[in-house]
């Protein structure tokens, strides 16, 4: 177990090596001088440079690679070239919207898509399931970008029952801010618990055709128990791999979400720092959004040892 | 009374008809039989009387236990009786228990639900059914999953699911099947001591006539659904009035008759295939970032010759090493040590392409009769296959006359070469395979367990087969096998292997009558023999 | 591809099956629109009529009009061509390098699949969006960019499912016996490990579509997917967007065919899994 | 549907009012910006946006320019001009003093200027400085600026939000944390979400009447719609969504004020990359463009046609539009005369902002029309910055030119029009040396008119300033002489 777990620890850390380079070099390659952008287009061509000097863009490339790794393994990400305040800064601010928003939207896919796997998968067959399962089958075809706009236009807009957007920011109150991220989670999470909801039941019927559940039934156990003693922990695999990948996709995903929403998150601020050529921003929210993945996945597959046993001995 | 009395069970799926009135009684204390081969329904009843039929499933008639029709009962009715008053043990241990709960769970679960028992007492009382089956508490906690026991130890935790409340009907649906012959009859010994001891009714369903006849009172035979032939089992089966009786009896006991000049292919050039120190061993797991458990060796130094026409059997349990050595004499592992030389040419050091002239003179035959081909392609196709190792190709013409030459010899109508396999049956399936290992006339045809899937009457089809190719084209056999039935029916030599080493050899007749390992001595104690147990039970019966 | 008998049995079972069934109708009636928008539209996408902008459903704009006047029923059929082309152009791109790779990967197994799960892992840890977002800005906004941009993310799903596919095909015993007839990997790959994943590759190309079509919305809705002139349905959504309130026709209908294209594509595949391969469990997120 | 959100609208409407109707005046505003500043010191950065924070509110400069365009006194509260025209001497306010509690006087004027000149300064707008000679501190309320050559818009640069006084000590840090000498200073700054500025009590001139002003960041337009409607912040002076406004426009509870800016919005072309080194080929396609159509299309009706690149409320303007009135007969005649009798490909780059983008894909569709393809290319602004302007590897583009007084951009060199033409240099350079209002007139609209002629670009429109706020809030500029919002004058009615 021990073994496994620095394995796949090892294995994380030289993806995310891997993933430094590749996004160093990507970013490298992106068009447009983010001295000049600044500046403006009446700017003078000194200026430029003695900004370009000022930014350390001068600096060859390998020599720029090195001290921005260095700096990221001392916890230095450098400082943004448009804010000019260091990169960890800004991040830590975007998280603090991004994180709950990402961690509500799971927590609302989850609480709702599980009950529903459930409810559809030991009534199989019958006008219930095949009717929530047809209104998750819409579910997943929406896209939630649109669906936000009709949560907007509906409940924001029209009934004023949450803000329409933005973000007053925590020292505002937790029910302020929490208010504003309502809407933002239905629309990223509704979705999200339809695909869940579908890979619930279809885990759980996967599992109601196995072996150890007619074992169970033979000692005289309901339908029912069955279901929630022997089925469920089981049908728990695809569930948590699932779960491990909608985590990732909500947090980095939501950029589409936190525009409509204008929310000041991490995904907003990845793009306006892409279009901004805010490189050193770009970099650092990339990196640490795969190292989040890459945490992630690191929790489900331990989560899997957790469900089954069988895993737990695995060299 | 009967403690169970089906009388006119009918069973349709859809169109299907799979029981067709069904009479069966079990009394109480009393081992009944049901037997039959596969798709015969015996299964089917066994399902019908628990009520856990797959759904879309219609019964008619009636179970009656101890006098009460259960097919009348409520669904709350049925769960009360299933594991209280009815137990039942499944063919295939290793996917019946759940594999995220430990086994103390398991067996508790059960008890807990229909006695009320705290915690501390239900693990009190399970601790002694397992320590019953064979499972000491000392040796296998509470807190063991499945995965931590081997098969015939997880058989072992089902009956105890199955026998922790003393029902007083078992029923075990093949309990046996997918264990080697040694387990098979310590699992049997086990029912049969605790339906001793509790006077359970035990409704034991099998396949296999010589397996039942040691331990059943009685007998029902079943055939597509329908009753064939019932009653008490020495009559039954000494006096095989009932053909179809008859036919599973004789198929049991098969021998193919086999001229007796079969080795006069041996030339003076020495082996056909001869093994020299062979080893192969697995690396151990990986325990910490340096240390590993120490290596297994699967085949552990094994030296042996087979002459050519010669028909050889390699018996062992199953884990013994010896689909390992098979793999390694066909070329598709590679020894770890020793040496392998066919026709007086070593090969085990050969290049694929070098391989080319060997693999011609070396064919297979695998165990399971539905995976051996790709289902995508005709039969035609399917048995050519090998051809592709001869070093010209063939006109489509030769091609053809070649697919019929072969499929001639293993008894498949000409017409058949454009079908696909799902069309065959499975003792077709098993002539076709065997049509492919022909097809390229080779000296050595290495079978590994060819005959252990089918029914008994296929079994002895085949068998009959191997027997006559063997005498009709010189073909020399290596034979993987766990059941000495097979091989007594067909070898000349036996080989027994026993943790990756050979421990006994010789000529088959005399190591199956005496055998002298301790392996091979276990191995022909727990091998069925309708025959000895027959006589047993007269001699029983006085 | 499969036994004639076999090919029958599937056949009617298909069409006994009611998710393939209403799939299978909206992916036609999707693919004749789109061939239809090649010969004809109601109005030519390219002229404007800014006096006519903003007109809600009529007879003669079944769907209205957007900002240019242009007529939007015109839009979503040419715009379709735009999402097919894309969502199929990745899912090609996705299974013609993601394919080879899982087969080889299995075939060969030891480092060749030990470097092609790291490399998985490593696609895998980039969030999909954002790196689309990143290869845009790279390579600038466009159809061509929006196509690379999907199909980089489908090969490692075709790679995964292939190899997985593969390895539970390798112990088969025809491919031993195929071994044993003196076959290379390489021949035994195309001869028998290929076809017979076919089916799983078919269902999870279907997937992958339904996901390229709404991976294609949202790049063009953030303004990275094909570019104008040419109609796109994730382009009208964003342009829709700050006119939701005096035309809200111009956000319904592209909205809806995106549902009803990525809905009848999922209805397709599922319908397509339980005729072809019951076992099989959708992998998508 | 449609009856749907009509109704949904028309009751949110109804529970804005009454919610608004109790609430006594405030002392506190919300303002809309599109664009966040990337910093808040605004010699520093060229972004608008810094400027539309900091300018007047947080910072001053010597001169300041006023919601008419006019420049009126500052931090200088009077001044002299010497006969030569080269001598500016400033008398500065006194007892002014930063919001750091530093004293203001002559020697930050002087720390501000050079270090705005000086070689390794990244001041985005250095031409304005660049006529400067020297700058010399007379007594601490007294500044004498020497130019090297009489200069008729100094005054008026030195209004320019670039032009700010800065102290020594907060210099480094005014990016973070900017200190300024206005009536507010700066209090939070939410990154992506919100500034804050607060009354500075301390303030040297008269005292602003809101005790607070937010400057929350909303760039997407919908989502603007959303926030006035729903309440969330009470003034937008660039509202960025043109097709929003007739709905304000119909709303009682909105003032919509239609302004103009100093945005001349134009289609550049490459003037040595043929075909458009042909006059010909540059004529044809500025009569190609239909400026009502595509005002309407892209603008929604706001915004006024020019005919040259000079905004119309300026009293130098003329119409020109007529030189290159839409006729598609004429353009292809042009165009056959030219040697492209069925036009030609090209491309057209369009960077992000919306009238790009829709007056993009308007202006393709009507080049279709007389045979030019233009393929559209969507840019970035880094990308734009460094391929159009600086790389000057284009052939057609769209964009707003928003400096105030810029008419001298066609005389410089290599700059991205690439369009070079001796007399209208000499026009600009003596415009540059004239302080006389009525001989400047004159020569603004000689330089019109050769721009009309020279067709380097086809002329759009002058961008509107599409204001909406709160119909309570006063004091809002209606006009974007400058990019900024100047909070000293704004107060809620009663």
């Amino acid at each position: 177990m021990l073994n496994y777990v620095s394995k796949r620890i090892l294995i994380g850390i030289l993806t995310l090596l891997a993933a430094s380079i590749v996004v160093f070099i990507v970013l490298e390659i992106v068009p447009g001088d983010p001295a000049r952008l600044m500046l403006g287009m009446n700017a003078t061509e000194d200026a430029v440079r003695a900004l370009q000097q000022q930014m350390g863009l001068d600096q060859p490339l390998l020599v720029r690679y090195f001290s921005w790794i260095g700096g990221l393994l001392t916890g230095d990400f450098g400082k943004s070239y448009t804010y000019s305040v260091p990169v960890l800064n800004l991040i830590s601010e975007r998280v603090a919207v991004s994180l709950p928003l990402a961690l509500i939207s799971l927590f609302l896919s989850t609480i709702i898509a599980i009950p529903v796997g459930l409810f559809s998968a030991s009534r199989r067959g019958t006008m219930a399931d095949s009717g929530t399962m047809a209104i998750a089958q819409v579910g997943v075809a929406i896209p939630n970008f649109w669906f936000a706009l009709l949560l907007v236009y509906v409940f924001a807009v029209s009934l004023r029952l949450v803000p329409a957007g933005g973000f007053p920011g925590w020292n505002a109150g937790i029910w302020a801010g929490f208010k504003s991220l309502i809407l933002p989670s239905i629309a990223l999470g509704l979705p999200q618990a339809a695909i869940l909801a579908r890979v619930t039941r279809s885990a759980l019927l996967d599992v109601l055709g196995e072996d150890y559940i007619r074992t169970a039934r033979a000692k005289g156990l309901t339908r029912r128990k069955v279901l929630y003693r022997h089925a469920l922990r089981n049908a728990l695999i695809p569930v948590l791999t699932i779960l491990g990948l909608q985590f990732a996709f909500l947090l980095a995903g939501t950029i589409i979400i936190e525009n409509v929403f204008y929310l000041p998150g991490l995904g907003r601020l990845v793009f306006q720092a892409i279009t901004q050529r805010d490189l050193i921003v770009v970099e650092g929210v990339v990196m640490l959004l795969v190292a989040t993945v890459i945490l992630v996945n690191l929790l489900v597959d331990l989560s899997y040892a957790l469900v089954d046993p069988r895993l737990r001995g695995r060299p | 009374m009967n403690l169970l009395e089906i009388s006119k069970l009918t069973l349709r799926s859809g169109a299907f008809e799979a029981l067709k009135g069904i009479d069966l009684s079990v009394r109480t204390g009393e081992i009944r039989a049901l037997v039959g081969e596969s798709g015969s329904g015996k299964s089917m009843t066994a399902l019908s009387i628990m009520k856990l039929l797959p759904g879309g499933a219609r019964t008619g008639g009636h179970i009656r236990f101890d006098g009460k029709d259960l097919l009348t009962a409520s669904e709350a009715e049925m769960c009360r009786l299933r594991g209280n008053e009815i137990g039942m043990v499944f063919q295939e241990p290793m996917t019946a228990l759940n594999p995220v709960k430990t086994i103390g769970e398991q067996v508790a679960e059960g008890i807990r639900l229909h006695t009320g028992a705290t915690r501390a007492i239900a693990e009190e009382q399970t601790r002694a059914i397992l320590d019953r089956v064979g499972l000491p508490p000392e040796k296998f906690p509470l807190s063991r999953y499945p995965h931590e026991l081997s098969g015939g130890q997880r058989q072992r935790v089902v009956i105890a699911i199955a026998c922790a409340l003393k029902p007083r009907l078992l029923i075990a649906d093949e309990p046996t099947t997918a264990l080697d012959v040694v387990l098979q009859a310590q699992i049997l010994d086990l029912l049969q001591s605790l339906v001793d001891e509790e006077r359970m009714g035990l409704l034991l369903i099998s396949h296999d006539l010589a397996v039942v006849a040691g331990m059943a009172h009685s007998i029902t035979v079943l055939r597509h659904g329908e009753v064939m032939d019932t009653g008490e089992t020495t009559q039954i089966l000494s006096e095989q009035t009932h053909p179809y009786t008859r036919q599973l009896a004789q198929a049991s006991m098969h021998v193919p008759e086999r001229t007796p000049h079969h080795l006069v292919h041996t030339t003076p050039d020495g082996p056909l295939l001869a093994i020299r120190n062979l080893t192969r061993t697995y690396p151990g797991r990986r325990k910490g970032l340096f240390g590993r458990d120490p290596d297994f060796r699967a085949v552990d130094d094994v030296t042996f010759d087979i002459k050519p026409g010669q028909s050889t059997a390699l018996v062992g349990r199953s884990g013994c090493g010896k689909s390992t050595l098979a793999r390694m004499v066909l070329a598709l592992d590679h020894p770890t040590d020793g040496q392998i030389h066919f026709a007086g040419r070593r090969i085990d050091k050969l290049a694929p392409d070098d391989l080319r002239p060997v693999r011609r003179n070396m064919q297979v035959v695998f165990q399971d009769p539905y995976g051996s081909f790709n289902p995508r392609h005709k039969a035609e196709r399917l048995i050519a296959e090998p051809l592709y190792l001869l070093d010209r190709e063939l006109s489509d013409g030769e091609r053809r006359d070649r697919v019929h030459r072969a499929l001639e010899r293993v008894g498949i109508p000409r017409a058949d070469k454009d079908k696909y396999p799902h069309e065959f049956s499975g003792g077709q399936r098993q002539r076709l395979a065997i049509a492919r290992a022909i097809i390229t006339e080779p000296k050595l045809i290495v079978a590994d367990e060819p005959v252990s899937a089918l029914d008994v009457s296929i079994r002895a089809q085949i068998l009959d087969l191997f027997a006559d190719l063997n005498d009709r084209l010189g073909i020399a056999y290596l034979f993987i096998t766990h059941d000495l039935a097979v091989a007594r029916a067909i070898t000349d030599t036996v080989m027994v292997m026993s943790e990756g080493k050979i421990v006994e050899r010789g000529k088959t007749e005399e190591i199956l009558r005496q055998p002298l390992s301790e392996a091979g001595r276990a191995l022909v104690r727990a091998s069925p023999d309708l025959h000895k147990a027959l006589a047993r039970r007269i001699t029983e019966q006085g | 591809m499969s036994a004639p008998t076999e090919w029958q049995a599937n056949i009617s079972k298909a069409f006994s099956n009611r998710s393939f069934v209403i799939g299978l109708i909206i992916t036609v009636l999707l693919g004749l629109m789109a061939a239809l928008s090649f010969v004809w539209t109601p109005y030519a996408v390219g002229s404007f009529d800014i006096l006519g902008k903003l007109k809600p459903p009529s007879p003669a704009h079944w769907l209205g009009t957007d900002h240019f006047g242009r007529d939007i029923l015109s839009m979503i059929m040419v715009g379709s061509r735009n999402s097919i082309a894309v969502a199929f152009v990745s899912v090609v791109i996705g299974a013609g390098i993601g394919v080879p790779l899982g087969l080889w990967a299995a075939a060969r197994g030891g480092i060749i699949d030990e470097a092609l799960m790291r490399f998985n892992d490593l696609v895998f840890a980039f969030p999909a969006l954002l790196s689309a977002v990143m290869i845009t800005a790279v390579f600038g906004p466009g159809a061509i960019n929006a196509i690379i941009a999907i199909g980089i993310f489908n090969i490692p799903v075709f790679a995964r499912v292939a190899r997985g596919a593969a390895l539970s095909l390798w112990p088969r015993e025809y491919i031993l016996a195929a071994k044993a007839a003196g076959k290379s990997s390489l021949l035994i790959t195309v001869e028998h490990i290929l076809p017979n994943m076919m089916n799983i590759l078919v269902v999870q190309g279907t997937i992958q579509f339904s996901l390229g079509i709404l991976a294609e919305a949202g790049l063009s809705y953030v303004g990275l997917g094909s570019q104008p002139p040419m109609p796109s349905w994730g382009r009208m959504l964003f342009e829709a967007q700050t006119m939701i309130g005096m035309a809200p026709h111009m956000a319904l209908y592209p909205g809806l065919a995106i549902v009803i294209t990525v809905l009848g594509l999922n209805l397709l595949g599922d319908g397509l899994r339980d005729v072809l391969d019951p076992k099989m469990r959708r992998e998508r997120s | 549907m449609n009856t749907f959100w009509k109704s949904a609208l028309a009751a949110s409407a109804l529970v804005l009012l009454s919610a608004t109707a109790s609430l006594a005046a405030k002392t506190d505003l919300v303002l809309g910006v599109v664009l966040e500043p990337p910093h808040l010191d605004p010699t520093a950065g060229a972004a608008t946006a810094i400027g539309e924070v900091v300018y007047a509110n947080v910072f001053e400069g010597l001169t300041r320019i006023n919601a008419k365009g006019e420049v009126l006194p500052a931090l200088a509260e009077s001044w002299t001009v010497s006969e030569d025209g080269k001598v500016y001497t400033f008398k500065l306010h006194k007892d002014v003093k930063f919001h750091d509690g530093t004293a203001f006087d002559a020697q930050d004027v002087k720390f501000s200027l050079d270090r705005a000149r000086d070689d390794k300064s990244v001041n985005p707008q250095k031409p304005l400085f660049a006529a400067i000679d020297t700058v010399e501190v007379v007594d601490p309320l007294t500044v004498k600026v020497t130019l090297k050559q009489p200069n008729g818009d100094f005054l008026y640069n030195m209004g320019w939000a670039a032009a700010v006084i800065v102290a020594p000590e907060s210099a480094d840090t005014n990016k973070e944390k900017p200190i300024g000498t206005g009536p507010f200073k700066f209090d939070t700054w939410a990154k992506g979400s919100q500034i804050v500025i607060s009354r500075n009590p301390a303030y040297w001139g008269t005292p602003v009447a809101l005790d607070k002003a937010t400057f929350r960041i909303i760039p997407d337009p919908a989502a603007a719609t959303a926030a006035l409607l729903a309440g969330d912040v009470q003034a937008f002076p660039v509202f960025p969504s043109y097709e929003a406004v007739p709905q304000f426009q119909a709303d009682p509870r909105f003032k919509v004020v239609i302004g103009t800016t100093e945005g001349e919005t134009v289609l550049g072309m490459n003037n040595q990359k043929p075909p458009f080194d042909n006059l010909k080929v540059r004529q044809a396609i500025g009569h190609a463009i239909d400026r009502k159509t595509l005002i309407d299309g892209a603008m929604f009706g706001l915004g006024t046609p020019i005919g040259s690149f000079f905004p119309p409320h300026h009293p130098a303007y003329i119409d020109l539009t007529a030189e290159s009135a839409y006729d598609p007969a004429l353009s292809k005649k042009l165009l056959a005369e030219a040697g492209h009798p069925n036009g030609f490909k090209t491309t057209l780059k369009l960077p992000p902002p919306v009238y790009a983008r829709r007056g993009g894909e308007i202006i393709a569709a009507e080049l279709r029309e007389i045979g030019v393809e233009a393929e559209i290319i969507p840019v970035e602004w880094a990308q734009w910055l460094e391929q159009v302007f600086k790389g000057r590897d284009y052939d057609m583009t769209i964009v707003s030119h928003t400096e105030p007084n810029d008419l001298n951009i066609f005389a410089r060199d290599n700059y991205y029009f690439n369009y070079t033409s001796p007399a209208f240099r000499e026009v600009i350079k003596q415009i540059e040396a004239t302080s006389d209002t009525a001989k400047r007139t004159q020569l603004y609209q000689q330089a019109q008119k050769i721009l009309a002629a020279d067709a380097p670009v086809a002329f759009l429109f002058q961008l509107p300033k599409t204001g909406i706020w709160d119909a309570k809030v006063e004091g809002l500029w209606e006009n974007g002489p400058i990019p900024a919002n100047d909070l000293t004058a704004v107060k809620w009615a009663e």
